[in-house]
């Protein structure tokens, strides 16, 4: 049923003289071209892209998309991503003209109501992380790390302080040590202990006078709460050092615990995982920082201020790091992020961290006899299974299990990460799920476990492809198509 | 709530299930003095239909670009977006899936970031493309961070005045930190005057990064600068307007090594600057630097072509601290935008949208010098924005009392250049007529 | 790859206190509801409709919409509906606020752009059909037709001419003796020649003082064009009766040839067909119809007049039908033809039609090899092909042709219709496919009929169902959900 | 030409195939004389932008319902439409499909009809809805159809004043041309005084046929007017606002035979009268005679349940002359827009919207009536709508003032009812808050 013609690369469909887009005629007075330009800066040609008629398009990018699994088509499980549902509402708000329409450099007078939103989402962040200042400038959850920790190198510089390191456990997320380093501080892994927690040993004995900040995600990425976060934050802080506070799993926390209140410096937050901006295939996301009064001063410029009731760009902080990005950020995600505060209210984003870790610890008691779960009986909003028993018993790997739960219907949990846990599958069902969707997923899990390990090296077998060869496309990267 | 499924009878079964009596039981991880013992502060919940009654009146407290005649750019650009862009782009299995990880069930997201790769080196002349970066602005660290270390020389990065200035502030922002001098050549006749460059570009140079068209709107000598950048054994990396691209030279033809670019102009809203999209392509060699995600085409165990992610020993999610970069969620439905649009548009679309663009700016040049009150600030060839310089100095003025025409008449330029106070920045897309170019002539005396 | 449980039913998808919509609390001092109605009057308990949440709901029609077919996926070759490419620019304009926010009683004076557009198509409607006067309030183009045969019972009254009878050749669609029947006339067949043009004789026979109207579909149903329609006209004149031209197949002749000068006194358009509105899985259309000067008068009411460059709503019609719909028409799907007509002009208008007749041609040219083509080598937007030789030869019928072309992602034909031909295959490929799309569709019909004849028996095999059991459907109908 | 792929070099290929040497060729099938000889006098073709341009200038000449507060109804009302409805009803699989002739290439459509007509029953109370007819007048004309079928009583047809008198126009357009009598009782108090109706109806009766709520927003009687309908061997037809049977009694339960509707407040935009949704149910002994398309589960090859297009025999393509009604094209999409919008509401949402309704109307009727110049018509229980009297006998000037306060303030009742020339109907949805009735309250005098 489905349609192999229109799939084809754009290149193959392309027919010459063949045209979508139609322009208007110039209305103004014409001059010859190179009259207006220098010859030398002039193409010989046109650029080479594909010629298409518009139902070509058309057809094209909509079959194209029945490829894809989605939140809006499947139960997408990936751990560490919080692939909640994303609103209808919100999407049709963002859209509005008076949202979507508007230019960076219009006149303030021309922007109040945009900016009236934006502060009030200011405020909002700096409530719900229980700290005092926000930027919502950065673009996603890596660039607020980046971010944070320019601002805690110019923060020390104030201080005269050559803190050269920065710590994190080895489960932290890939972003975190690669942040770091951009950031040109040296990077120390802190080990964990085996239910994920951070070693209190380790950490006491790599913390000194050269560490800026201790990295942490908690709830971690085994969706566990670090117990002793408060007196963890207070080792680093004795040290001199700031901790941060990776924002990725607040899914677990809204209106629960605060990293402000459990000692983070500075954090960052993903809307487009705890507050339902949509992952667009890969992004956008947004990366909005939220900071103590002592690392304020350093927040990339501009921020939202207001004055009575007028709002307007600040820009005149002398102690900023400067820009991370132009403009003002990733706006469109920040409308979203808003309309599903709004929605919620006080009360309800609780409820929101609540259903999401009813459902992981639900999700886990089914699943944990299927699979093992080395962090015992309970998480928080997700939680790490392993399928090394399998493996050993039957050959079966955590990839080989993820394959085939995409016969089914399911996308993947997130495999291979955390690093810490071997052939480790990294559940994270989030609030949206239905405890039906739950039950069935986890009756396929065990299906699949019975079936033969052939079937499953193998997998998927429904799927407009299967295993493709990775290998093959690192050795001969062909990342175009041939001219 | 309309988002939460489970009714008090599930989560009493699943309370149940799990063997605890409360949900509270679940959070006893959180030691409870780490607990919040009161409501967050937070603005009471709204229903759909109050929410939307409350954006809608936000959205009527800002005056949209469309409710007056926009002349502003500056990086932003109001082009028109083709409705099929909307169309395909708000399709569920787009902008609801994530990152293709698992390629079995992404060979969707994967073509169109295969097929985008290959329409922005086509469109530029360069050999790769990534699968996109945040904005133009941050993909332009990215390149100077890629070429220090291609070149190994952290002594200074060259540019130039007539960057965008918020793209210069990020290089400086990580510049800065890192202790590499950023030199930054002005650029009094409005373009990068090569003598000029010869003179800041020395042996530890690790690249010369230029715009083109400029942010004054100018053309720069790109092929003279490329070889003086080169001549010092600096990288040259050149940021572009993609729209400009249906006209002008590719960067791969006069020795770009990196290109990078601000994509929204390609079918995306100007939304208050963003979501945008980081364009950047490189030259073969430099791959193995590349930040960010890139999609390659293979073969599947039947043997059929499908596409995967790949040279993924690039990233963060595998090299960690040793990555290229630390970007993972980039902007993807906005490169599915720009395909979607590019596809549309095709060779002679794109040719025809940079011909409007330059013979309406050229004819805005024009027709606004003709007044007397104002000048062009610089006798250069441009594309679509120029510089006009108010003799009598009251460029706030001038543009407030046009705003109550019901013009964004440009954008003015002290804010980043007091040379230029008395000069603003004016851009003309294929989107103004005529009759409007002359009412704003009309409406700046 | 399928989610097979987000599509099931709606009602076991159902949990008691689920919930989407919330409605916001009652800002108005609220009574007991027995004070404001009779208890007699009040349900005892809400409907008893199912209970989901939002992300329930989205995921259920999402992947539900992913079991259809259709032009944005599929080549759609179904004769006599002209599936062509419905622009996405039209689907932007007609939800403007200013054009889909509108109560239909407002005050003229708040509807002027609306009523310029429906003038303006007023007018390019009577140009394109050659007809002096038109109405755009039928639903669609059975609405049409009822309406104008309403018109000549109006028409003859006046005259007092007691005419009772409708003629049609018996290609003609179904809705045409429908209409009649629903009109109150006797309906009376005439025959066509092998080619499927109207049997002169048969005709001439049949022409009598009864007769009111002649209806014919030109070109017809086998896609010919009558080259004998002005003597047909000319026949149905002398006796009296008026011609009725069903404009289904407008889009062969858009520019070419008009209706109104080839003998049609009153026609139907189908919007949704010739003028690219989508057809919704069955609809919405509209059926605004042309006529001449003698008939204007019994129009329905309103029309839109245009006085100096104020337009109104004109009532003021004695002579009037009177109404066959609420409201004005179906005015979503008039914008989109305003939309369309726009956007081609007066020389593309005439492509469009240039291009489905070459389309249908080339098309015919690659399957008269496959399966015979009756009606000969040429057509104008589209042709009957016929599966009788290979049912003969090897007992695979039109269905199952049809059935097999959906495992290779084509939509099939129109099949069974016309009733002139045996094991008929109605195909209109229209203009806005490639000629690479036709290409594959023959190259794949002829790959087909090599298939042996049990695979396409119980064909359809890739689909999500295949060959139901519609005996049974019918015999013991459930036509919903059980309570 | 953007929608049309063919390039000149398909055109002579496709020529040479077919064995032709040009296009006109083609159309010899067409005698000369028959030809148009000249281009269409037509407006000249538009750009994608210069079309958005122009239709987005036409749109901009009209004043929306949401730019000014509206308080019209009498059919089409200003309900909140759920942002998932579009959403979902834009999805390029269901708007651009056809009628499910092929089962297996329809399923989504087919189950959807499926779903739209178990939803209809449920909300109606009755045993069979169709998959949709054109509106709520045409429906209304086809159940008398079914009637007169039913009764074979072709003497005449009873209905009251206070059904939409559009509705009545159109009964009267079919009636009359079949010379059928249509015998419209008077409704002085507001409603149809079962007395009135006893005297109206003879043993020629086909059909009763009322509105509940009326078109005055009064509730009639209608189990009194059920039995007297039936006493005559009459059936009894129903035309229900969809919203107020979230808190009033099912037709199904008071003895309706037919049930017809207006759907467009089942989550379809108001667009100036169309596309709308002709819902129309009966009971399970009428479905033979049912119009339109009817869905039907059964089971496919493997067994496997499934839907597909059912009773066909009663229809035009099928049984052409003898068909049950010629309607073949209905209104699909709009019926998708309802399934969506009943199964984002579900039981609770339907009856807190008819509440709200109920309330603020209730609240509305007061506060208008509190002035001195206004006052209530009739004196009956009222669902969402009311009729309102003005004293000074100066409707017109009334509602041009309260437009000019920004509001749609009510519909004129003189142009169908001569006797309430000083009257207007006033319509509350559950969109209206305190703040604007007050505020219209206050403009109202
Ligand atoms: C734990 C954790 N930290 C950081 C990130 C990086 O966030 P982003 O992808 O928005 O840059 C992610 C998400 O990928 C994450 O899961
Ligand atoms: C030839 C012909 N006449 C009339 C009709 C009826 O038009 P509609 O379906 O718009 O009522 C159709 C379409 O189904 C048709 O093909």
């Amino acid at each position: 049923m489905r349609n192999t013609q229109a799939i084809q690369p754009l290149f193959e469909l392309s027919r010459p003289g063949r045209r979508a887009a139609v322009l208007p005629k110039c209305d103004v007075p014409t001059r010859p071209l190179d009259e207006l330009i220098p010859s030398g800066s002039l193409a010989a040609s046109p650029p080479a892209l594909p010629e298409l008629s518009e139902p070509d398009v058309v057809r094209h990018f909509t079959n194209l998309s029945t490829l894809n699994m989605s939140v809006d088509t499947h139960f997408y499980p990936l751990g560490s991503c919080t692939m909640k549902y994303n609103p209808k509402r919100n999407e049709r708000l963002v859209s509005l003209p008076g949202m979507a329409d508007l230019h960076p450099y219009q006149p303030e007078a021309t922007l109040q109501g945009m900016l009236e939103l934006l502060w009030t989402l200011q405020e909002m962040l700096a409530e719900i992380g229980g700290l005092h200042a926000v930027s919502l400038q950065p673009a996603a959850g890596a660039h607020g790390e980046l971010t944070c920790l320019l601002m805690a190198r110019a923060y020390f510089r104030h201080l005269a302080q050559p803190r050269t390191k920065v710590l994190a456990p080895d489960s932290a997320h890939g972003t975190n040590p690669a942040s770091a380093a951009v950031a040109g501080f040296e990077y120390v892994t802190i080990k964990s202990t085996p239910r994920g927690f951070v070693d209190l040993d380790d950490l006491r004995a790599k913390l000194d006078d050269r560490v800026a900040v201790f990295m942490i995600t908690n709830p971690n990425t085994l969706g566990m709460f670090d117990r002793e976060i408060r007196e963890i934050a207070g080792l680093v802080h004795e040290a001199g050092g700031l901790v941060y506070l990776d924002g990725a799993n607040m899914n677990a926390i809204l209106g629960i615990s605060r990293p402000g209140d459990f000692g983070a410096d500075m954090m960052h937050y993903n809307p487009h995982k705890t507050f339902s901006g949509p992952h667009g295939g890969g992004g956008p996301g947004a990366g909005p920082i939220a900071v103590r009064a002592n690392i304020a001063p350093y927040l990339p410029a501009p921020l939202v201020a207001k004055d009575g009731n007028r709002y307007r760009l600040d820009y005149d902080r002398p102690k900023s790091i400067g820009r991370v990005r132009s403009f003002f950020g990733n706006t469109g995600v920040l409308v979203r992020a808003y309309c599903y505060l709004r929605t919620y209210g006080p009360k309800g984003i609780r409820e929101v961290s609540e259903n999401a870790v009813l459902n992981a610890n639900y999700l886990l008691s089914r699943v944990k006899h299927i699979l093992p779960v080395p962090q015992g009986d309970r998480c928080m909003h997700e939680f790490v299974a392993t399928a090394s028993k399998i493996k050993a018993e039957k050959g079966v790997s955590a990839m080989d299990l993820a394959k085939r739960l995409l016969d089914y219907g399911y996308h993947a949990p997130t495999v291979y990460f955390p690093l810490t846990v071997k052939e480790s599958m990294m559940i994270e069902p989030t609030e949206t799920e239905s405890k039906e969707t739950l039950d069935a997923f986890a009756k396929t899990l065990f299906q699949i476990t019975e079936e033969p390990a052939e079937l499953l090296h193998e997998a998927p077998h429904t799927t407009p492809i299967s295993r493709p060869d990775e290998v093959r496309a690192a050795r001969q990267p062909q990342t175009s198509w041939p001219e | 709530m309309p988002y939460l499924p489970n009714t008090s009878a599930d989560q009493q079964a699943m309370l149940d299930a799990i063997g605890v009596t409360s949900i509270d039981e679940l959070f006893e991880m959180v030691p409870a003095d780490l607990r919040l013992n009161r409501p967050l502060a937070l603005p009471p919940a709204l229903t759909e239909f109050e929410l939307t009654d409350h954006v809608g009146r936000l959205a009527a407290k800002n005056t949209s670009a469309g409710q007056r005649v926009c002349f502003l750019g500056g990086g932003s650009y109001d082009h028109f977006i083709p409705a099929a862009v909307d169309a395909i782009a708000s399709r569920g299995e787009y902008y609801t899936s994530y990152t293709p990880y698992q390629a079995e069930a992404s060979q969707g997201n994967l073509q169109v970031f295969f097929e985008y790769q290959t329409l922005i080196t086509r469109l530029t002349g360069m050999d790769v493309s990534n699968a996109s970066l945040y904005d133009g602005g941050s993909a332009a660290a990215e390149a100077v961070f890629m070429c220090l270390g291609a070149t190994g020389r952290r002594g200074r990065v060259v540019t130039a005045a007539s960057v965008h200035p918020e793209y210069r502030q990020i290089l400086q922002t990580h510049l800065g930190n890192l202790g590499i001098e950023l030199v930054t050549v002005p650029t009094p006749q409005g373009n990068l005057a090569p003598e000029d460059l010869v003179s800041a570009v020395n042996d530890q140079t690790a690249c010369v990064l230029v715009q083109q068209p400029n942010f004054f709107g100018c053309l720069e000598e790109a092929d003279s600068l490329a070889r003086i950048a080169h001549q010092a054994g600096a990288r040259f990396v050149v940021s572009v307007d993609p729209i400009s691209l249906g006209l002008l030279t590719r960067p791969g033809d006069y020795g770009a090594d990196i290109v990078v670019a601000e994509g929204q102009s390609l079918g995306n809203p100007m939304a208050f600057g963003g979501p945008y999209l980081g364009i950047i392509a490189c030259r073969e060699e430099l791959v193995r630097r590349m930040p960010g995600r890139i999609t390659g085409q293979t073969t599947d165990r039947h043997g059929r072509r499908c596409w995967v992610l790949t040279l993924q020993t690039r990233e963060q999610h595998i090299r960690r601290e040793k990555a290229t970069s630390n970007i993972c969620t980039n902007q993807g439905l906005y490169a599915l935008r720009a395909t979607i649009y590019l596809a549309l548009m095709g060779p002679q679309g794109m040719r025809e949208v940079a011909e409007l663009c330059l013979q309406k700016s050229r004819y805005a040049q024009d027709k606004l010098a003709s007044g007397g009150r104002l000048s062009r600030a610089f006798d250069r060839p441009t594309f679509k924005e120029f510089v006009v310089r108010d003799q009598e100095d009251r460029v706030e003025e001038l543009l407030e009392e046009a705003g109550r025409h019901g013009f964004f008449a440009g954008i003015p330029l002290g804010r980043w250049y007091p040379e230029l106070a008395d000069s603003f920045l004016v851009t003309v897309t294929e989107k103004r007529t005529k009759q409007e170019i002359d009412a704003l002539a009309a409406s700046l005396v």
